[in-house]
């Protein structure tokens, strides 16, 4: 039978299976595959809270999740077009997020009589009835696997291994995927076990096959070439990019970087990346605790290191007190916290936007500290580099706030030439005839910058209170009062130099929708739609958050009503009334979810019709 | 372009290796109480340090809080007053960035082994190459005298009115737990051991923990005088010496002879026990080195003095070094566009 | 000679020495004295940094000034009238506070050579005429007590102690004090010591017959008996007022009581007080850190006690984690923070009010906890129990605010008899049928309290996010909202249980003066003296922070301009513009002292005048 | 009035003393991975515990953060699941308050002895009556996969690449040094063993540090399979009891004999060594439990299992009550008017 052809704009597929099912493979080569295919790409791993679930629970569901289209779009997607449900628990949990008539490629096996009562199943779902409104296709994966492999040495349970390739594979036929990039990936990675590289190539072409020859697959879909920058691009998580982001960053600074850290979902990845970059030069510590983690990125930045910390909630928690001491000590530091779902150990694997004020106002006495957050996965970079920029210029550490969401998930990220990334160029302190430890560059109010090895520079640091310029212990009264002018006026300026504030749709009117951080994408959907449904509606998202941008109360001020998304009680919109005295409403949630599109467009759309506020 | 440090370093650091006690001071008023055992230590570290081969410059003292942790101010030398139970913390984070400075931390007994006890176990187990100055006078001073993890069951305090509950620690005993390669043990009033000591400490290379007892005029007094006075130190230590009997007594009459794992004193007058009798000291022995540390709360033996235990284990920073200067060699070594790239781009033309 | 009488309404005086001078004793003792005698008290040590800096130096200088007056003071006095200098760098360090005309007491003997040239003088003071602006006395003390006492077997060394005692009596004869109760005081104190006893007594004595026979005292002074309420009274510091806090706190609560804590200045005495109280059954443990200090009162609250923990703000910032998990867990805690000068180490013994952003918010994720604060030293002992009254009413970790002032200042505290203290009323679960974890009391929102050991109760609790009533652990989307909102109201909630903010003065106008916390005395005085002076402005005190009282935004509403002196940089002002979108007038400084009557004073003159705003 | 606390207690606690090991266990679904090693600790647990003459209502079990802190969740008796490394410090101030119970901790390599370490070697050191089960599987797991400090040098994790770079504590070495007072070994494939070394530490009146080797099946999976299999253990462990000599093999065909203090294996059949040349084993002896914790990483003789150092010293909580109790009857004890009143207040008529 000729099968039809039909163009979408784009579709959002899930891969769902058990932990051991290989699905982030599957959802890994669906995505860059398609951004090789020049679409837009946005992912997401869901990932089980336990480390390797019972198989076949309705716990122990791993998942990812991808959404392509021909425009820019910057979530994952909110309905599932295509689930691909390698058990029956993958299945059930995924139902409630599947779109009408979405297709469900079913795998055989796995809805066995033991799978089913896993997943709580009186009947068999493939055969009851029950997903008739859905185009589900129910495929013996394994057991074609089986005979297609049988030449193959290889146990019948390797063999099933392959399925995740199969099921790819008919995707890629049925959604007119280009598998060449997959089967460049698999040579390379499995180049070493030619049979288990015979035995996945062999299953993503039996895959295709199985769309191509079978007749339930009435129609074939494509979803069109984006315009998109030319370029070398590749798919990151915003935990990579943030590694990616430290090892630039000292790179362009001419430094050598260090990192202190200790394990902490979602931030832990960092330090995996890091630590297996030790052919680029790079020192780290999995020290003991993450007090250690910071304390050591202290001393080696007293010993002229670009240096940096990573973390989640409970670690900055337990940083607090060392943020104090680097405040104070006027050291450079990076300490990049990924928000996750609190308070205490909370909901480790959700993300949440609750740190903020912590990041803000978490330390005991007067200790300001700039805080920066980004946007998504591929910023995570961008605003790496940013932090490591504004610590070594103006001589303090710099917090930059991720999310469980943006540092797991991936978007595409245009690979830039290390050439193209502007190069920074801190100094140390070399003359001993002009040398003061506590005497500052006029314009940025940074403190000179020493290290031991200098010879004739030999001065010391530390927790109590100094007096301006020399830098000697100071229990001083007006000495006090200016130095903490000092440290606050040295933060403030940097406003000075950073981007101002971009507004998107009018720049002033009736109603602004600012976001910060991980919650842009969802916002920018949101707002597309919105503008696409003719609503006039502004929005603007924050990037800096201590200092804000210097135009922000005017921009504040150029709209009646002011709506501020975030995942939290209301950290940003405490600050922005505090500060500006301008009534803000919250759109807050703490539901372990990412920033929900739906959930912004009718908020929006509540206010524009109520003018509430 | 030249890294920033490396290039620093190689214009400004001619090495200055001809200084003097004195050029070690620093400007600042030392501020410890009249007759405070700190000043000894501060007198021998000013006084061996110039006989090290190290330029001046390469010097780091790290400190917590405490008035022992006041040290680096009073040293013209790189320095550091950090926070309370961190120092260790910091100075493993610089070594291991600076592994060719010589690093020193200066540290209490609660500050070392009460807030910082994690530190200090890590540290030690890490061989991180420093050289760990523990002033230990059994109390917190700088807060005005409470009782610290090394004050005596009993000990009348301001946090103890009634006596300390708690039994204390042996430091020696916990640092060897911990896997520390050096550990010894000097005191306040004994200025030719200090520095004998420090020495060793500083040529070790290793983590290397030394146990001060030193004297808190103001808030425990006389602690330590069962052992350090000129009258008692003769009776109640004994001052070890690698491949040498242990022999104490004013005219090295008494020695200490080991009753299966038991140390007990013997007379060498009495005619029943000779030198050969006596207990050799190796400080390479983990085992004996525990047997000494267990001497510390023995009221029937003296008081180890010396260094209890030096062996040679890679320190950690050295082991990163070596780590890096491999992969430096290794193909793609520093390649920023390979890195940047990852292995699963794809090209949009 | 017949010398004057004349009648004061009050007074400042300083006993200003070395550390080992005996200072403190003396201005207790004219402290306590003068309340016995009826006056109005009020009270500050004024401590060297440094343990015993070497002796005759300007920092080594400690010092104790006290006020009385017969009308209400709440302050230690912003000039001094009469200074006991024992040397001459006590007499240097004070001078700049003299009021002019004021009586300076010098111990000659202080005035030597050495002691000049420690105090950088290049002249003696006494004798150059530079101190023509004052009434000067120098009294050979301790020549007159080596002959008093020379029949005593007593070194001159400990002779020379008993100065102290002298100075104390040459001005409680000038000042008409009564000195039957330091003789009692001596007696009780030195009972087992004749010798000494003795030789004190002599000082007294001698002291107060130095003033009567010396024609050099041509005035004796009275000061006149206030309208004090009747009843047993003692001069108290915040420490070990919020020490007998606890103490009472737990007993009216028919509770044991557990004090998990670590030495750090100026909280520890709280510590060392309670580590006395062992006879009224207390537990406490002194902690390896903070940490440990409040996660061993956690165990303890678990166990079924009344549990506590104190420390200052670097040990605050070390328990923010363990903050987190007692909100999570929802059990009673009382967190005790005696703020310091910060950031860091900053200047360990001055005062500031710079924790209460960090108390508010410096916990990851979204975890509310209560905040009240004491507003003098007596207060103390009632806001320790309030405290502790919201902490097992709401189920929850409470923190109280106190600072370095109010710890070891003194005031006079009117003894309570301990029936007059309300008793509270905990109660522990004890049915297994009803029994659930998370259940709550649908008034307070408290959760059910069950105590290892009670039969039929087993069950578990822990940082991971809990399923309503249940208990269980719980990742659920809606769940994680409701818990969040639960614990959010439950702490808003306490705002029906509190008192309302009272103003003082109009009830509506122009300006309030709204203060927090310690800086009660100063804008007290300061208010005091403005109307005095026919000014038209209201004050008010907040002791309730987190919530504020029902009725602030009213109040805050009810007056065009509002003022907030504080010593930060403005984190109430902070707070309540964010909150209340109320303009706020800062009046901020920290500067390590506590706040100044004048700087109060001359800000609301100014604003009076300015109408800024 | 009467404390409520008490008064709970004493109309509350009649003593469930009956029950057994399925009434221990709690609703919750056990989440562990097949396989692993924290199955056969839990089973264990709830064996014993019904034998040891504890109400079941006066057990309390307190966890870190960790696969193996999920121990609690379990456990049907009192429990709490608290944050990395301050499970210890929970239950110090929840046994110093209710010294009655008996308090049990759950906790990981990571949980207990990284994060954890300053307030596992100060629990150790007071010495607070409490059983700590640390579940030794040489890596983090709840994290997926990184190294922990019991991790061995050159291992490859998720955060070692290219292999650890530290040196591993020796837990029972730093246990002793910290003072424990009872220090035992088990491993999750011996359930006999298990068995007699939990008991055996839920009957110490003191610390009981117990370490358990776990095999994570999925991140360190036969980490310890060189000792704890049935094929290896006969040879490569040797089961400690006191007063006997140290003996091990299939067949008890070899034993422990000490050459100085160096342990060496000895065969019991070539005729050349009886058993009378054995090393005995003394849970009382300082030294001897030093030398068998330093066979831990000495590849030439087996691993010391079962209980290496028991001795009796007042527990700390214990010795808190009898200093309230002792207080408790001097004059003016709980006179509360006495202590408002203070000793030097006025009275305004
Ligand atoms: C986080 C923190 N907790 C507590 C303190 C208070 N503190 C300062 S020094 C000190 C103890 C000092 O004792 P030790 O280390 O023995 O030093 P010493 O003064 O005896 O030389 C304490 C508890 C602090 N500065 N920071
Ligand atoms: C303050 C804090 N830091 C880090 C973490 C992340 N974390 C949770 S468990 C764990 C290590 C677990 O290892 P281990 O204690 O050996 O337990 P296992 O999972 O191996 O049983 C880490 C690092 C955390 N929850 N809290
Ligand atoms: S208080 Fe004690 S430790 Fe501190 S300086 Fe004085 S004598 Fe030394
Ligand atoms: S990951 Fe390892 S330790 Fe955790 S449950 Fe699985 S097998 Fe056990
Ligand atoms: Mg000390
Ligand atoms: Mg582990």
């Amino acid at each position: 039978m000729e099968k039809q052809e039909k163009y979408l704009d784009g579709l959002t597929i899930r891969f769902a299976g058990d932990s051991g099912d290989g699905m982030q493979l599957s959802g890994t080569q669906f995505s860059n595959t398609s951004g090789a295919m020049g679409n837009y790409v946005n992912t997401f791993p869901d990932y089980p809270a336990e480390i390797r679930a019972p198989e076949g629970t309705l716990y122990g569901v791993s998942a990812y999740q991808i959404q392509i289209a021909t425009k820019e779009i910057s979530t994952f997607g909110a309905f599932i077009d295509v689930l691909v449900a390698m058990n029956a628990s993958s299945l059930k949990v995924s139902l409630p997020k599947l779109s009408k008539g979405a297709v469900i490629i079913a795998n055989e096996s796995g809805f066995g009589a033991k799978n089913l009562k896993l997943a709580e199943y009186e009947t068999n779902p493939l055969e009851d009835g029950s997903l008739s409104d859905f185009e589900v296709h129910s495929v013996p994966i394994v057991e074609t696997m089986k005979e297609v492999c049988a030449d193959l040495e290889m146990s019948p349970k390797f063999i099933e291994r392959t399925k995740n390739l199969f099921a790819l594979g008919i995707v890629y036929a049925l959604y007119s995927r280009d598998s060449e990039h997959t089967i460049k990936w698999l040579n390379e990675k499995f180049g070493k076990k030619p049979v288990v590289l015979d035995a996945n190539l062999r299953a993503l072409k039996k895959g295709m096959e199985y769309t191509a020859v079978n007749d339930e697959f009435t129609t074939i879909y494509k979803v069109e070439k984006s315009e998109v920058e030319p370029g070398f691009y590749r798919n990151i998580t915003g935990n990579e990019a943030a590694a990616l982001g430290l090892v630039i960053a000292a790179n362009r600074a001419n430094m050598h970087l260090f990192l202190g850290s200790y394990p902490i979902t979602p931030a832990t990845e960092i330090l995996h990346f890091i630590s297996g970059y030790k052919k680029h030069g790079v020192k780290h510590l999995q020290a003991e605790d993450e007090i250690a983690g910071l304390t050591s990125a202290i001393g080696a930045s007293f010993g002229g290191y670009l240096a940096a910390t990573t973390t989640s909630g409970p670690g900055l928690s337990l940083k607090v007190e060392a943020m104090g001491l680097a405040c104070i000590l006027e050291l450079p530091l990076v300490i990049i916290d990924v928000q996750r779902a609190g308070p205490s150990t909370g909901i480790p694997t959700k993300p949440e936007q609750t740190d903020l004020l912590m990041a803000m106002y978490g330390r005991h006495g007067d200790a300001p500290i700039p805080i920066v957050a980004a946007t998504d996965a591929a910023d995570c970079f961008n605003m790496t580099i940013e932090a490591a920029r504004i610590a070594l210029k103006y001589m303090t550490p710099v917090i930059l706030l991720t999310d469980g969401y943006i540092a797991q998930g991936t978007n595409a990220f245009k690979v830039p030439h290390i050439e193209d990334i502007p190069e920074m160029s801190p100094t140390f302190a070399t003359d001993p005839e002009t040398y003061q430890s506590y005497k500052r560059d006029p314009e940025t109010l940074a403190r000179m910058w020493a290290v031991p090895g200098t010879q004739g520079l030999e001065h010391r640091i530390g927790g109590l209170e100094k007096e301006d310029i020399t830098g000697n212990v100071s229990s001083d009264s007006e000495n006090h009062q200016l130095m903490t002018n000092l440290r606050q006026a040295k933060v403030d300026g940097i406003a000075k130099d950073i981007p101002l504030l971009q507004v998107h749709g009018e720049q002033s009117g009736d109603l602004l929708i600012l976001g910060w951080g991980g919650t842009y994408g969802a916002i920018k959907d949101a707002w597309n739609d919105l503008r696409c449904d003719g609503k006039v509606v502004s929005r603007a998202h924050l990037k800096y958050l201590n200092p804000f941008p210097a135009n922000i109360e005017e921009v504040l001020n150029n709209f009646d009503r002011v709506l501020i998304p975030e995942l939290n009680m209301g950290d940003l919109k405490m600050m922005i009334q505090g500060k500006f005295l301008k009534r803000i409403i919250g759109l807050n949630r703490v539901d372990g979810l990412p920033l929900q599109t739906n959930v912004v467009y009718n908020k929006v759309v509540e206010l524009l019709e109520s003018k509430e506020g | 372009m030249k890294n920033v440090l490396d290039s620093v370093l190689e214009e400004k650091h001619q090495g200055s290796f001809e200084f003097t006690a004195k050029d070690l001071k620093s400007g600042a008023d030392v501020r410890w109480c009249a007759g405070c055992g700190d000043f000894s230590v501060l007198a021998q570290v000013q006084r061996i340090m110039p006989t090290l081969g190290i330029a001046k410059e390469n010097i780091a003292v790290i400190s917590g809080i405490g008035c022992s942790s006041r040290f680096p101010y009073y040293m013209d030398t790189y320095g550091m007053h950090t926070l309370h139970g961190r120092a260790l913390a910091i100075a493993s984070g610089l070594k291991i960035a600076r592994p060719e400075l010589s690093v020193w931390v200066a540290t209490g007994d609660g500050d070392c082994m009460s807030i910082g006890g994690n530190h200090f176990i890590h540290a030690a187990r890490r061989n991180v190459n420093m050289n760990v100055l523990m002033f230990n006078n059994g109390i917190y001073s700088l807060t005005k005298g409470q009782y610290s993890p090394l004050s005596l069951k009993g000990q009348i305090t301001k946090s103890s009115p009634l006596g300390v509950l708690d039994d204390p620690f042996n430091a020696s005993a916990l640092a060897l737990g911990a896997g520390s390669s050096f550990v010894a043990r000097s005191y306040d009033k004994d200025a030719k051991l200090m520095k004998v000591v420090l020495e060793r400490a500083a040529r070790h290379n290793g983590f290397a923990f030394v146990e001060i007892y030193s004297n808190c005029v103001i808030f425990n007094d006389g602690a330590y005088d069962g052992y350090t006075t000129k009258e008692n130190r003769f009776d109640n230590t004994v001052n070890l010496e690698h491949g040498m009997p242990l022999v104490f007594g004013k005219d090295l009459e008494k020695g200490i002879k080991l009753d299966g794992f038991r140390p007990t004193v013997v007379s060498l007058t009495d005619g029943k026990h000779s030198k050969d009798d006596l207990l050799i000291h190796d400080e390479a022995d983990t085992t004996l080195a525990a047997i000494l540390a267990d001497m510390t709360y023995n009221p029937t033996v003296p008081q180890p003095m010396g260094v209890f235990h030096a062996v040679d284990r890679t320190p950690y920073d050295q082991r990163t070094t070596e780590q890096l200067e491999h992969y430096a060699i290794q193909p793609g070594a520093g390649d920023m566009n390979a890195l940047l790239k990852g292995n699963d781009s794809w090209e949009i033309k």
